[in-house]
């Protein structure tokens, strides 16, 4: 019997150890995430057939919830701890020889606490645990976009905490006003409860959670630091960032509000939200003239649909949302990893310089274009089934609003597509004479790269691998009761 | 009134100072003021939460006697609750400090509203 | 030989020509061609075998469906074989380019997209294969640098939109009957309110509409055509923009049915009626803004958008004759426009890429294969007797004039009289006039280059003066929309309104022409002289060649250009310059000022618990 | 105009928070969870302050995250402060004899009552953190006495991780013992004796060193870079 | 089936009789318009004749294919055509077909001039398109109302039908058509004041600048055959056609010396006025014609 425990624990452990390891040898810490990650990606493996039967709910220190912190291992969390531990492994291979300079076991160990951060937050059980995990993930990211130590990535780093914080101490009010009202920490307990008090006097912690939640899922109003801290922390952490950090803020509100909450009210103005910001995130991208920038805004577009799709709230939706959720992850992380390589041999983050790049460096950039395409939603690549899915489950709401709210979330499509077009044509077609001083990027980063690419594709041809996770991850989310009672007891 | 006043004292202290912390964030354009802010929006929750354990006429919830009555124990949790809120919010203090010098290293001002070469 | 390894074949050739390039030029240029060719054998052994097979569930339980009926085999001969033609054509004009390699991939990429479109028996897997071909037309529309990459984006913005609005389409039809079978829609569907039908059928001719270009969504192909590698556009030209046709024919046809399609709305507000007059638009206009080009391509283009209209024109009208004029032109305009493309891509690749109309001329005896060519390719556009152009036409014209629609009927002749002129112009302009002094010693086109235009000017011969071989052909395609069969002989086809035998023409023509050609022998030998030089009133025409057919029709562009500046084209690029301003204003949300942002957070909240005071939405 | 619009918006905030807030009456045992460890925390854990028994046992999951949040703030300064390779001594005069000495008496008290705080962690109030706290002021004050003096970066590394990982050790191991992470595998003792509470005291010392390298480190750093 | 052949045979020699025979008349009646005495009727054929056996000069084989592609065309033309009773092929498309056949006999023209490099072939041949457009709008309506009212392409069942319910031309909506055809009938012919294309003066009579000899001749036959066609279509279509050949010529000869008298005071136009003037009153006259037929049709 494997224990979700060890999810957290291996990680945790390693990452403490990582110093001992140095004493080892200079290049002894880069291999430990690798390990790490693959061990969680194989427990994650193990656990997945037991947990779609029935959620694992393990209790730590032998106490029965709600008397100590329990964690639920249900579909969603596995599913986000596969995808966590998939594309962290990935990444990590891509920084064995992506991170040069500076103290890279720092980096290392920062980089495996984020991911265990990142678990810990899908994982638990706990709202104030989650805090405490969430606190983890937001402040080995400021340090890693600080970690080149540049200008820019100090900047960003500094706006990125400020909001963070503030944010965090948003999400710590709320938390103490339900502890305040139902005396306890543990959220199916809470979600027990919740109706039995007068509304108000739960929305405005709700408003609060969401609120500081938000702020690193990159909902609109809330999403400033983002392409700040996209465009300049090295790109191995952006496509982290952009490709978990996010992903994991947009779980922890619908899982607040889905299963906490249970507010099925408020779903209209989620979606209304997701749709601003998905139009928001494509016009600025849509204007960008740094590569990095574009693909941060772009980031912020998918949130978008990926809020709306989770907002219609019925099991196409919600299935959408997290295929949609899955698919930007892995396309933006190939994305973000094509692209530091460009970046680092043109030496400039603007996609005029990347004029040629397909001649000198081709499988970079056939991994940039196809990556691009499934973001877009073409066909045979995965951003195609997941797109499908949400326009389907649309449409099967029978209802104006979300008929018209999908199709403005297409008009963004539209436009993303203008975009990323353009940098593809950069890439292959534009330029006379490719700048002799490139070539194609190590094997270290290609093997990553072609993983993604590998697995957009198969997922985009067979999409049957995933809609099973995907289908009972959505009825998880969706019946908060079951979560409860699977909890309770 | 006076009764409210007594009743919620540390309540209102508590939301004072977080809404002070927040007035700073939002008006100071001196980094190490938004730190300071920062600072007093934590401290201003940590007492927040103390206060949510609070029982009138409480005592420390320590059986330094077994025979002790626990009638007036204070809810421990949200002490433990704060012990882990300080840590983290000493942690991120120490964290933006330190980048407060790297960033005046940098641009040789603390300056928020000069410092936006990161925008749009 | 089903039809799922006909697909692998088509892809996986593709692949394999692109890894073979890696090894050897020429090995791969044989190995594009042997697919290529092996492609049309297996199409051409698929005559007359109705397949219908669901091979594939992996996709969200949805079977994708394969299935070959006479429609779909109609237009997968067509593809398979012109897209063989095309590319044995580009083993020259493609020698010594950059990139070859990706050229032959992406070019039997489209071909095997195509066929998939065209074999797809739901609509899930025809999405599929359209956005396929999209893509990769993309990709090699933008293959020339310089002024194709805004041509590519052009393309590949609308053909999103259409995708889209197709994928809406088809997702509500999905969600209204649970199925994607082409089939079962098409058996439930006619239970739907007209209203609904009415929407489906707008939607899809959206993205129908952009792939062909009809009128208002015509404006990627002008650019897009000009820009792409020649035998490419002759591809793009041939088939994929027909691909539009098809689409209509699938959904007015097909899955909603003749019966309902034709009988929405009422008066002159029935769907097909105002079809046709976008049809009728699409002839006439695009056939003027022809006549003014000086571009040879550009030309070709505007007319292949105007030939689109005169194929909208026959089936929009649900009558035998008029489907099967427009399914019969769908075939000759392919056939003869990439005719065209073919010899303007020889003149091209032996003139450096010359391609304006006032800088060429006197090529006639150059390149006599290619004149020929492009002799027969205007005869079959204008639709000149015993060539395969006029009995199509003249089965639309018959259509609109029995129906009783003389104005469309208007619009489609006024449209010929509009091609002959342009289309003269196109071939006096390379061809005929003078030869410029710097192609004085240009060679014919090479063999590679000759084979496909022989084969294709002896194509529009033969349907030209032997109609009755497609026309079987097409009728078992109409008789399957339920439209009751014309009687179609080998010369043509009898009915009591008027009926067409070519054979008559033909040997009418052929008599005459030699009784004249005897006659012409008995008059007196003529001395033949060199081309240019010419009686000018006295003196010889000038050393330096002036160019004197340089604004061929100067008085009449006085006359029309005004009335003809594309508006649509215009008020497309407003839209953008309009999209493009309001995202840089947009952008400036985030300030760079970390108050700002803060701000930002607050008011986020302030405004939920607002709200929540106000209207109580929890 | 910045400020009258932060103060609106502040002023609706407080106006929301405050109609949840009239629902949490100030002073009233309310509950439940917290009653529960008060009345059977003693039993459960063994160790008589019931902070430290949920500190370190009901909710030492927080505490480990705690822990680690703290390591990496330590690990994010050392990244964004050391600068690379160049490691520069200021010139500072040193300080006056009396103030030298007194520092360097001082220091190892500091240590000791530090050490004393969190082994009684779970007995009298304090702890892993508050002992860690006194020891890192203990090495600041070595910081400010006497300049020349430095803790050797590789020890207190060495410290961090070990006790971060005795503290997910002794997990795993109740993991391994009793099939939950942090079960408190070891005998419980009597209450209000020393070797009481079973693994509660071993956590506690482990984050109490770990605490006051991490903090002494943090100071190193910052006075290294200013 | 002899007769047919017969017919075959005959109606082109008769064509060529008639067109030749205008030809004469129409220099005849310029001449006598013009106050002069003028050639003799037969001096046409003289001129054939003679040049026929000229020496000239050819630029190739477009050169001379076309000529003959052109008068090939003409040819069957004439063979769709009914001639009075005579109409030996005219069940093979009907009037769409004559309409494009028509086609052949400038395209071959313009052909073979265009392999000759001379400038004023390419603004003679110009400048015959673009009148062409200019004639054919107001033409293709003038047909379509015709088709339209009588439901058929085939010319002979109009004929037939006006035989049956009296001449188009003095039936109500169609004289509208028939006035405007009638006004377009020069520039069809290409004479006054509608030749510009061949203007001899400035560009010493365009397209067949290059050709003597036995191409001038071959070139004057088509000119008849083309003159004898379009005055065919006319009484066709609007005057019943006839019973029998000499009726139909003498509707033919009416016709003729009616338009030419019209047309004859006239000056030359430029291009542009030829332009305008075509696309006004024939163009507003046959629009109505339509118009109105199909008002009494529904």
């Amino acid at each position: 019997m494997v224990n979700p425990i060890l999810l957290i624990a291996l990680p945790l452990g390693l990452a403490f150890a990582i110093p001992l390891f140095a004493l080892f040898g200079k290049a002894a810490p880069k291999y430990i995430p690798p390990v790490a990650l693959a061990f969680n990606l194989v427990i994650s493996l193990l656990l997945l057939p037991k947990v779609l039967e029935n959620p694992v709910i393990v209790s730590i220190g032998g106490w029965q919830p709600p008397f100590c912190i329990n964690l639920v291992a249900g579909p969603v969390a596995i599913l986000f701890s596969i995808v966590i531990a998939l594309v962290g492994f990935l990444v990590s291979i891509y920084a064995l020889d992506y991170i040069k300079e500076g103290a890279t076991e720092k980096y290392h160990m920062l980089y495996l606490l984020l991911l265990t951060g990142a678990i810990g937050v899908v994982l638990t059980g706990d709202i104030f645990n989650l805090f405490v995990f969430f606190e983890i993930l937001c402040i080995s990211s400021y340090a890693l976009v600080a970690y080149m130590r540049d200008k820019a990535g100090i900047e960003s780093a500094v706006k990125y905490l400020i909001q963070g914080a503030v944010g965090s101490s948003l999400l710590l009010i709320g938390i103490g006003l339900l502890y305040g009202q139902f005396g306890t920490l543990n959220m199916a307990d809470i979600a027990q409860n919740i109706k039995s008090v007068s509304p108000i006097s739960v929305f405005v912690p709700m408003v609060l959670i969401i609120t500081g939640l938000g702020v690193e899922a990159a909902i609109f109003p809330l999403n400033a630091w983002l392409p700040d801290a996209h465009s300049s922390a090295p790109s191995s952490i952006s496509a982290i960032l952009s490709g978990i950090v996010i992903e994991v803020g947009l779980y922890a509100v619908v899982r607040v509000i889905f299963t906490i909450f249970g507010a099925s009210s408020i779903l209209l103005s989620l979606a209304l939200l997701g749709i601003l910001t998905l139009l928001v995130g494509e016009m600025c991208a849509f204007s960008q003239n740094n590569i990095k920038r574009m693909l941060a805004y772009s980031s912020i577009g998918q949130i978008g649909l990926i809020l709306f799709a989770l907002a219609i709230a019925t099991s196409y939706g919600v299935t959408g949302g997290l295929f949609q959720l899955v698919s930007h992850t892995l396309s933006k992380a190939l994305l973000f990893l094509a692209a530091g390589y460009m970046i680092y041999q043109t030496g400039s983050l603007q996609i005029s310089a990347l004029e040629g790049t397909g001649k000198k460096m081709p499988l970079t950039c056939l991994a940039f274009t196809i990556g691009a395409f499934s973001l877009i939603g073409l066909p045979p690549f995965i951003g195609f089934p997941s797109k499908f899915l949400i326009v389907r489950a649309a449409l099967a709401t029978k209802e104006t609003i979300f008929v018209v709210l999908i199709g403005l979330a297409l008009l963004g499509t539209v436009i993303e597509g203008a975009y990323f077009f353009r940098v593809v044509q950069v890439l292959y077609f534009k330029g006379e004479k490719p700048n002799p001083g490139r070539k194609e990027a190590p094997i270290a980063a290609l093997i990553p790269m072609f993983i993604f690419v590998a697995l957009i594709v198969v997922v985009g041809v067979y999409p049957k691998l995933v809609t099973d996770v995907l289908n009972s991850a959505a009825s998880e989310l969706l019946n908060r009761l079951d979560y409860i009672r699977s909890v309770l007891g | 009134m006076m009764s409210f006043l007594t009743d919620y004292i540390y309540y209102i202290g508590a939301f004072g100072l977080i809404l002070i912390g927040l007035y700073i964030i939002l008006v100071k354009h001196n980094l190490i003021k938004v730190i300071i802010g920062l600072g007093i929006l934590d401290t201003g929750v940590n007492l927040f939460l103390i206060s949510v354990g609070y029982i009138t006429k409480g005592t420390a919830p320590i059986f330094s006697r077994p025979e002790i009555n626990s009638e007036h124990m204070v809810d421990p949790v949200p002490q433990a609750l704060v012990l882990t809120a300080i840590v983290i919010g000493v942690a991120v203090l120490a964290l933006a400090l330190s980048l407060a010098i790297r960033l005046y290293q940098h641009y040789g001002t603390l300056n928020l509203s000069k410092i936006r070469e990161q925008k749009w | 030989m089903s039809l799922e390894t006909l697909l692998i074949i088509g892809f996986g050739g593709a692949l394999l020509t692109y890894l073979v390039g890696k090894t050897s030029e020429k090995v791969r240029d044989f190995f594009g061609v042997a697919v290529s060719l092996f492609l049309v054998a297996c199409v051409a052994y698929l005559y007359g075998k109705p397949i219908e097979k669901t091979f594939y569930f992996g996709f969200f339980g949805l079977g994708l469906v394969l299935r070959l009926n006479m429609l779909s085999w109609f237009f997968a001969i067509g593809i398979s074989g012109l897209g063989a033609l095309c590319t044995i054509f580009s083993l020259s004009y493609m020698k010594g380019r950059e990139r070859t390699d990706f050229y032959y991939l992406m070019m039997l990429l489209v071909n095997a997209a195509m066929l998939g479109i065209v074999l797809a028996g739901d609509l899930i897997s025809f999405y599929i294969f359209w956005e396929i071909m999209s893509w990769s037309t993309f990709l090699l529309i933008s293959y020339n640098r310089g002024p194709a990459l805004a041509a590519g984006m052009k393309y590949i913005i609308m053909s999103i939109i259409g995708s889209l609005a197709m994928l809406i389409g088809m997702l509500s039809l999905y969600t209204t009957y649970g199925t994607l079978n082409i089939s079962e829609i098409s058996a439930v569907i006619a239970s739907a309110s007209s209203g609904y039908i009415l929407f489906i059928l707008i939607i899809f001719s959206i993205a129908f509409g952009i792939k062909n270009a009809v009128m208002p969504l015509h404006t990627w192909l002008p650019d897009s055509y000009a820009e792409a590698p020649s035998p490419f556009t002759a591809v793009l030209s041939g088939m994929l923009t027909r691909m539009g046709v098809y689409g209509f024919l699938l959904i007015m046809y097909v899955i909603v049915g003749a019966a309902s399609a034709l009988n929405l709305g009422s008066g002159v507000f029935k769907f097909n009626y105002i079809l046709a007059w976008l049809g009728a638009i699409t002839i006439v206009i695009p056939t003027f803004i022809a006549m003014l080009q000086n571009d040879a391509k550009q030309l070709l283009a505007w007319h292949g958008i105007g030939q689109g209209g005169y194929m909208i024109l026959g089936i929009a009208f649900g009558t035998s004759l008029g489907i099967a004029g427009g399914i019969f032109h769908t075939l000759n305009h392919a056939i003869y426009i990439v005719l065209l493309f073919m010899s303007v891509s020889a003149v091209q690749y032996r003139t450096k890429g010359e391609r304006d109309l006032n800088s060429l001329g006197g090529l006639i005896k150059k390149m006599p294969i290619a004149f020929v060519g492009g002799l027969l390719g205007i005869s079959g556009l204008i639709g000149v007797p015993l060539t395969n152009g006029f009995v199509s036409k003249w089965l639309i014209y018959k259509t609109l004039i029995v129906e009783g629609y003389p104005f469309l009927a208007f619009a489609a002749l006024i449209g010929t009289w509009g091609t002959i002129l342009s289309v003269y112009k196109f071939l006096h302009n390379m061809f005929l006039g003078q030869l410029p002094e710097k192609y004085k010693d240009i060679e014919k086109s090479p063999l590679s280059m000759q084979l496909p235009m022989i084969v294709l000017s002896l194509a529009i011969l033969v349907f030209g003066i032997l109609p009755g071989i497609p026309l079987k052909v097409i009728n078992t395609i109409g008789t399957s929309f339920g439209f009751e069969s014309l009687n179609i002989t080998l010369w043509g086809i009898t009915s009591d309104t008027g009926t067409l035998n070519t054979i008559n023409i033909f040997s009418a023509v052929l008599v005459a022409a030699v009784l004249f050609w005897l006659l012409f022998r008995l008059g007196a030998k003529s001395v033949s002289v060199a081309q240019d030089d010419s009686y000018a009133a006295g003196a010889h025409t000038p050393a330096d060649k002036y160019h004197y057919t340089a604004e061929f029709y100067n008085p009449l562009y006085r006359m029309i250009k005004p009335f003809l500046r594309d508006v649509i084209d215009e008020f497309y690029y407003w839209i953008a310059s309009l999209v493009r301003s309001l995202a840089g204003r947009v952008r400036r949300i985030y300030t760079g000022d970390v108050g700002y942002y803060v701000t930002y957070i607050v008011l986020f909240l302030a405004l939920l618990i607002f709200i929540q005071m106000r209207w109580k939405i929890w | 105009m910045r400020r009258i619009v932060s103060l609106l918006l502040l002023i609706i905030v407080a106006f929301g928070i405050s109609l949840s807030l009239a629902k949490i009456p100030f002073g009233v045992p309310k509950t439940k969870v917290g009653r529960h460890y008060i009345d059977e925390g003693i039993e459960e854990t063994g160790a008589a302050n019931i902070v430290t028994s949920v500190v370190v046992n009901y909710r030492g999951f927080d505490t480990l995250g705690e822990i680690t949040v703290l390591f990496i703030a330590a690990i994010g300064l050392g990244a964004v402060l050391t600068s690379s390779g160049r490691e520069k001594m200021r010139k500072t005069e040193p300080a006056s004899l009396v103030l030298y000495t007194g520092c360097r008496l001082l220091f190892p008290l500091i240590l000791i009552f530090g050490i004393y705080i969190f082994i009684h962690g779970h007995l009298t109030p304090g702890g892993g953190f508050q002992g860690g706290a006194i020891i890192a002021s203990g090495f600041l004050l070595i910081y400010l006495g006497c300049r020349e003096r430095r803790i050797s970066r590789i020890a207190s590394n060495l410290t961090e991780s070990l006790g971060g990982l005795i503290f997910v050790v002794i997990g795993l191991l109740g993991l391994v013992f009793g099939g939950y992470f942090l079960l408190n595998f070891l005998p419980k003792g009597t209450a209000n004796a020393l070797f009481s509470a079973g693994i509660i005291p071993i956590i506690y010392i482990a984050i109490g060193f770990k605490v006051g390298s991490e903090l002494a480190g943090i100071i190193d750093n910052l006075i290294e870079e200013s | 089936m002899v007769v047919k052949i017969i017919q075959v045979i005959l109606s082109p020699v008769l064509a060529l009789a008639i067109g030749v025979f205008f030809l004469g008349l129409a220099r005849k009646i310029m001449a006598r318009i013009h106050w002069r005495y003028g050639p003799p009727l037969i001096q046409p054929v003289i001129d054939m004749i003679r040049l026929f056996y000229q020496k000239s000069v050819s630029h190739g084989r477009m050169f001379d294919l076309g000529i003959v592609l052109s008068l090939a065309g003409s040819i069957v033309v004439v063979l769709f055509l009914p001639f009075g009773g005579i109409a030996p092929l005219s069940s093979s498309g009907g009037l769409l077909v004559i309409l494009y056949v028509m086609l052949l006999a400038p395209l071959g023209m313009a052909l073979s001039g265009g392999q000759a490099a001379n400038p004023n072939i390419s603004i003679g041949i110009s400048r015959k398109l673009i009148l062409s457009l200019g004639y054919e709008l107001p033409l293709l309506l003038v047909l379509l109302a015709v088709m339209t009212r009588y439901k058929t392409i085939s010319i002979v069942e109009v004929v037939s039908a006006q035989q049956s319910a009296g001449w188009a031309f003095i039936s109500f909506p169609l004289f509208l058509s028939g006035i405007s055809y009638f006004l377009i009938l020069p520039a069809i012919l290409g004479i006054r004041p509608f030749d510009v294309s061949s203007a001899p003066q400035e560009i010493s009579s365009g397209p067949m600048v290059e050709y003597g000899g036995k191409y001038l001749a071959l070139a004057h036959i088509e000119h008849a055959f083309v003159l004898f066609i379009s005055i065919a279509l006319f009484v066709n279509l609007f005057l019943g056609g006839a019973a029998n050949p000499v009726i139909f010529f003498a509707k033919m000869l009416v016709v003729f010396v009616l338009g030419l008298c019209i047309n004859a005071v006239f000056p030359r136009f430029r291009i542009e006025q030829a332009i305008k003037y075509l696309w006004k009153w024939p163009t507003l006259l046959a629009f109505l014609g339509l118009i109105m037929t199909l008002i009494v049709r529904s």
